[in-house]
């Protein structure tokens, strides 16, 4: 279905879904940075960014969640379901890149077995996308296989087409149904809308990166690369599809929850063993961990890269290490 | 001075004097630069120097991967100079091991960084080879370089608590900020501990407030305020606030500043049987 | 017993944790003690070998598991068993208390003093002093309002927060 | 929709110290349905809790042929080992699990099977050893060669006489050279040098090895000189976890969860991983 919505209705229409329940979560700008977070009317939306600061990870795997609480008495131990994570909302105005990475994160959330704190958010949150209209040198989401103004994972998208109109193409069911009770602000589309997309340069060519990978998983390359890396976490916990997490107890004398928290592989701590063996012991073998999840390991265990190309790792990195200039550099290895 | 810079580094290379000098070269865009290891002599011409190379490089001087590329000479402006020293004090680096290649500075970042604005070491204070025209060390009064602080000294309470807060709330416990502070160089940090958990890692407003806080107060009579940490902060917490308000109350209290002469002692680690307590009842 | 039986219904009993040092200040209060004084009961007392050993980490711990006030104390300057243990302590107390203000933390949350092994008396007026001055302020709510993890306190920016849909 | 991070309550009913630092609890499901239903097979593992400690990976040390309880022996080293430690008799402990991969004792059927084990490594064999010799008819010669620190740190040490008692089982014991008793009777050298000697026929045989990396890395060739093929060499893997579900992100080596595609693996299998152990 397609339809046409003028940027005046916004205030309109993040009423309306308020009125029927839902959450409404949005880009909201705060001094230098965007994020995506609850707004209350549409006036606190912000729409003048390349890309939000967070990704949309967070509303489905948040930084920290509980998975379990517990009443302890003497050696009695009463356990309790955590509730009300999955609240039905809209998110607004994201990115397709990251409405992709939801599909992606599925199906590790659902190898074999389901964790029911992503499914169920999934299933409660609708995703509005808003294809990009501008882009900066930090993307590169066409190297993986996903445009500007891609579908893949949104329920909704909408593209520019004027200053003021954004043409709305449902691509799921759940986005049809969203559009269809929010009928009243929408008109029809016009004939041939020009479509305002950005252009994302294609910074290397995907098949020629894991067949590299494949016999390079020894190559000096991993630690020239890394060494300026000071093993941080920021580049994990921006991105959209790094889903590792740690999982530890907070507690008082009487009770506890059990915690499930964001983890990232760039840390020295996340694969030591309690005898102070560490399997990744330098950070060259920590980033070759990270490269080769993304486009190696992934690919293999689930048929898909785990990398939808927001370039937001490499716009935090305080040592400025680079993901595509990475990949860059192992297509012209690849092409020695 | 760039050409200065490389012909420095090629020299010291040459002859042997380092194994590795770390340096700035040019960064993912224009406005960036990145830190880089140089260890070949005809590699000197990544060495680049503008007023982007914000990095407080001697970080790398703790991190094992740029340590076992052997001795190396450090360019290092008057505020990282100022680290060094600290380090020195610290016993953390032996003198010897590190040959300092000072650069004279006008101010870094674009905006000019906060830290650059009562620079009173634009020439640095420890150095084995200056680059660049020596310029004079001004003196800048405690107020000025403290003036950052006083909008929020200014706030009541409750104001203070919620700004605070709302920062916390930000936090994901990355660790970018200790990762990147080059006075945070413990193999094992406070919150990799768990027996007991001091800290908890979850990123809660619990959580969050405690490492926050004791971050900061880790640095107390430490931090030079390179400004790293709230440079390198994804979530754009001011955490140089924290740090200052600690490194004015060091200097208030015990008229100390770090890493402006190696003959100084560590504030933290003496004492003076006249030193403040009005406090105390 | 008097000052309980006076107490007004609902009166706030704020929670102090008290960190003394083992050769004055526990000393102090032990001789508060077998002088039979009475003082308020809302302290809790935890003896460390000198103040001189207590990491700020200890009063962050403290707030975190539901005190409303802390008292910091050991022997009066010159004192120390082990010599300079207080005067170390003194500096670090020096910059934590600013910090912890700067943060929005209530200084009178946290009170220090010098208590020698003779002064059960000043033991007395101390923690009176500083239940009263805690009572006063209230409950610290904005902390402990921190200690609930999970949906609620996931901060603003996630979906999670709210009741079920 | 379950929640997978939810375990099992288990109960404490019985402990006995193993060696310094080492404790082996019998544990049973506090609600009898749970555990009628339970079942795993050799091999696999599963997170215990400590409620207010966190969860800790371990195998389950007892064989699946005794069906009322698990059995796990775990040495005090972190957070959670400490606080099992604290606890006693009668007291509640998480588990969650079985998982990963198993033993293929099936297709070990009408072999020999060599065991071979150093130091607190033994509580994962002791689980397929004790499966198969509760089907002992079912294969041929069984010899278990097993090594410690010292004597003292040799654990199962009831267990251990029992199978030198029997005369259907080949064992040999040993202890890292200075860590002998007088009392002490058994050899004294390091187990791959041990496995030389000892030198069980590789023809029809199985070897099952579990150790320390350095153990591992220096039986292996033995056991390859001694004419063991790499398919037919079984070992298990560990590695830093925290979901036990190929979710977590961490134990992998190259492309291999351990959590879900080990921890069983074979030589073969392992040779042909990266070099991230």
């Amino acid at each position: 279905m397609e339809k046409l919505l003028n940027k005046n209705k916004f205030d309109t229409l993040i009423a309306g879904l308020k009125k029927q329940g839902y959450k409404t979560v949005a880009p909201k700008k705060d001094n230098r940075l965007v994020t995506l977070e609850e707004v209350q009317d549409a006036s606190e939306i912000s729409l003048d960014h390349v890309i939000t600061n967070n990704s949309i990870k967070e509303f489905f795997f948040p930084k920290t969640e509980k998975i379990l609480s517990y009443t302890l008495d003497k050696n009695k131990v009463e356990m309790e379901e955590p509730k009300g994570f999955a609240v039905k909302s809209v998110i607004f105005g994201t990115r397709p890149c990251d409405a992709f990475s939801l599909p992606v994160m599925d199906k590790v959330f659902n190898w074999d077995c389901s964790d029911k704190f992503w499914v169920e958010r999934r299933e409660a949150i609708t995703i509005v996308t808003i294809s990009c209209d501008k882009s900066d040198s930090y993307c590169f989401c066409t190297s993986v296989g996903l445009a500007p103004d891609a579908k893949q994972g949104s329920d909704v998208l909408l593209t520019k087409i004027s200053n003021d109109e954004y043409l709305v193409e449902t691509v799921t069911e759940k986005g049809e149904n969203l559009v269809k009770e929010m009928e009243s602000v929408f008109s029809d589309p016009p004939g041939t809308p020009d479509r305002q997309v950005a252009t994302v340069e294609e910074k290397f060519d995907l098949k020629k990166i894991k067949p590299w990978l494949d016999d390079n998983f020894e190559h000096d390359v991993w630690d020239e690369f890394s060494n300026k890396c000071i093993g941080c976490g920021a580049c994990t916990f921006v991105c959209p599809t790094c889903h590792c997490f740690d999982i530890v107890d907070e507690c008082t004398m009487t009770k506890g929850d059990r915690v499930k928290n964001w983890d990232g592989c760039q840390f020295t701590m996340f694969t030591m063993h309690t005898s102070g063996h560490n399997p990744r012991s330098t950070q060259g073998m920590r980033w070759r961990q990270r490269i080769m999840h993304k486009f190696k390991y992934y690919v293999e265990k689930f048929d898909s890269t785990l990398c939808v190309g927001c370039g937001r790792c490499s716009r935090v990195c305080p040592a400025d290490m680079n993901i595509s200039e990475m990949l860059e550099l192992i297509e012209t290895e690849a092409g020695k | 001075m760039i050409e200065e810079l490389r012909k420095k580094a090629e020299e010291l290379l040459k002859n042997d004097t380092v194994k590795v000098v770390f340096g700035y070269g040019e960064g993912s865009v224009p406005e960036r630069t990145r830190p880089v290891f140089i260890t070949k002599p005809e590699d000197v011409n990544k060495l680049t120097w503008n007023k982007y190379c914000v990095y407080n490089l001697t970080t790398y001087l703790k991190r094992q991967e740029t340590r076992k590329l052997g001795k190396p000479a450090i360019i290092v402006k008057g505020c990282d100079a100022r680290t060094i020293i600290v380090l020195l004090k610290e016993c953390q680096i032996k003198r010897e091991d590190v040959y300092i290649l000072g650069v004279t500075c006008d101010g870094v970042g674009d905006p000019l960084a906060t830290k650059c604005e009562s620079c009173d070491v634009h020439t640095p204070r420890i150095y084995d080879d200056l680059v660049g025209e020596k310029k004079e060390n001004k003196e800048v009064p405690f107020e000025e370089r403290y003036a950052e602080l006083d909008e929020y000294e200014k706030l009541g309470e409750k104001e203070k608590w919620e700004f605070w807060q709302k920062q916390f709330s930000k936090c994901i416990k990355c660790y970018a900020c200790s990762n990147m502070c080059p006075l945070c160089f413990c193999d094992r940090c406070i919150v990799e501990k768990n027996q007991p958990q001091w800290i908890d890692s979850s990123a809660h407003a619990r959580g969050n407030l405690s490492w926050n806080v004791t971050r900061a107060y880790h640095l107390a009579g430490r931090c030079i305020n390179c400004e790293e940490c709230q440079r390198v902060c994804p979530v754009d917490i001011p955490l140089n606030l924290l740090n200052k308000k600690l490194a004015k109350e060091a200097e208030k209290n015990f008229d100390y500043r770090p890493g402006y002469s190696v003959d100084d002692e560590l504030a933290m680690s003496t004492y003076k049987e006249e030193d403040s307590q009005e406090f105390f009842k | 017993m008097s000052k309980a039986e006076a107490k007004p219904e609902n009166q706030f009993e704020p929670k102090i944790i008290a960190f003394l040092c083992n050769w004055c200040t526990y000393a102090g209060a032990d001789l508060a003690g077998t002088g039979r004084k009475e003082y308020q009961a809302n302290v809790r007392i935890i003896k460390l070998p000198c103040t001189g050993g207590i990491d700020p980490l200890f009063l962050i711990k403290a707030f975190e598991r539901g005190a409303d006030g802390i008292l910091v104390s050991g022997c009066h300057p010159g004192d120390c068993h082990y010599n300079s243990g207080n005067y170390h302590a003194r500096r670090r107390w020096n910059v934590f208390r600013p910090l912890l203000e700067f943060c929005g933390i209530n200084p009178d949350r946290i009170q220090f003093s010098w208590i020698s092994a003779a002064e059960g008396g000043k033991w007395v007026e101390t923690i009176n002093g500083i239940v009263d001055a805690v009572r006063e302020l209230g409950p610290f709510e904005s902390y402990q309002k921190l200690n609930t993890i999970g949906p609620e306190t996931t901060g603003e920016a996630t979906a999670a927060s709210g009741e079920t849909g | 929709m379950d929640n997978i991070y939810r375990p099992y309550l288990m109960t404490i009913s019985d402990m006995t110290d193993e060696a310094p630092g080492v404790r082996t609890f019998r544990l049973n499901f506090s609600d009898e349905e749970e555990g009628k239903n339970f079942k795993f097979q050799t091999g696999q593992f599963g997170l215990y809790s400590v409620f207010g400690a966190g969860e800790s990976t371990f195998c389950i040390a007892s064989s699946p042929t005794r069906e009322d309880y698990i059995e796990c022996t775990f040495r005090e080293a972190g957070r959670v080992t400490k606080a099992l430690r604290e606890l006693n008799v009668g007291d509640t402990i998480g588990f969650r699990g079985p998982y990963g991969n198993v033993f293929p004792i099936d297709k070990w059927e009408g072999k020999n099977l060599v065991f071979v084990a150093g130091g607190i490594a033994l509580p994962p064999l002791r689980s397929v050893i004790w499966n198969c010799l509760d089907l002992r008819d079912k294969y041929k010669d069984v010899t278990i060669i097993y090594g410690a620190k010292t004597v003292d740190d040799l654990v199962y040490k009831n267990e251990l006489k029992e199978w030198e008692a029997r005369d259907d089982i080949n064992l040999v014991t040993t202890v890292d050279p200075g860590g002998e008793t007088p009392e002490w009777t058994g050899k004294v050298g390091f187990v791959p040098t041990v496995v030389e000697e000892a030198a069980p026929d590789s023809n029809d045989t199985i070897a099952i090895v579990c150790g320390p990396p350095i153990m591992i890395k220096f039986t292996l060739p033995v056991l390859e000189k001694l004419g063991f093929k790499h398919d037919k060499v079984y070992t298990t893997l560990e590695n830093r976890m925290k979901c036990g579900l190929g979710k977590c992100g961490r134990c992998n080596i190259g492309c291999t969860y351990v959590c879900k595609e080990g921890p069983v693996f074979t030589a073969e299998e392992i040779s042909k991983m990266p070099d991230e152990f």
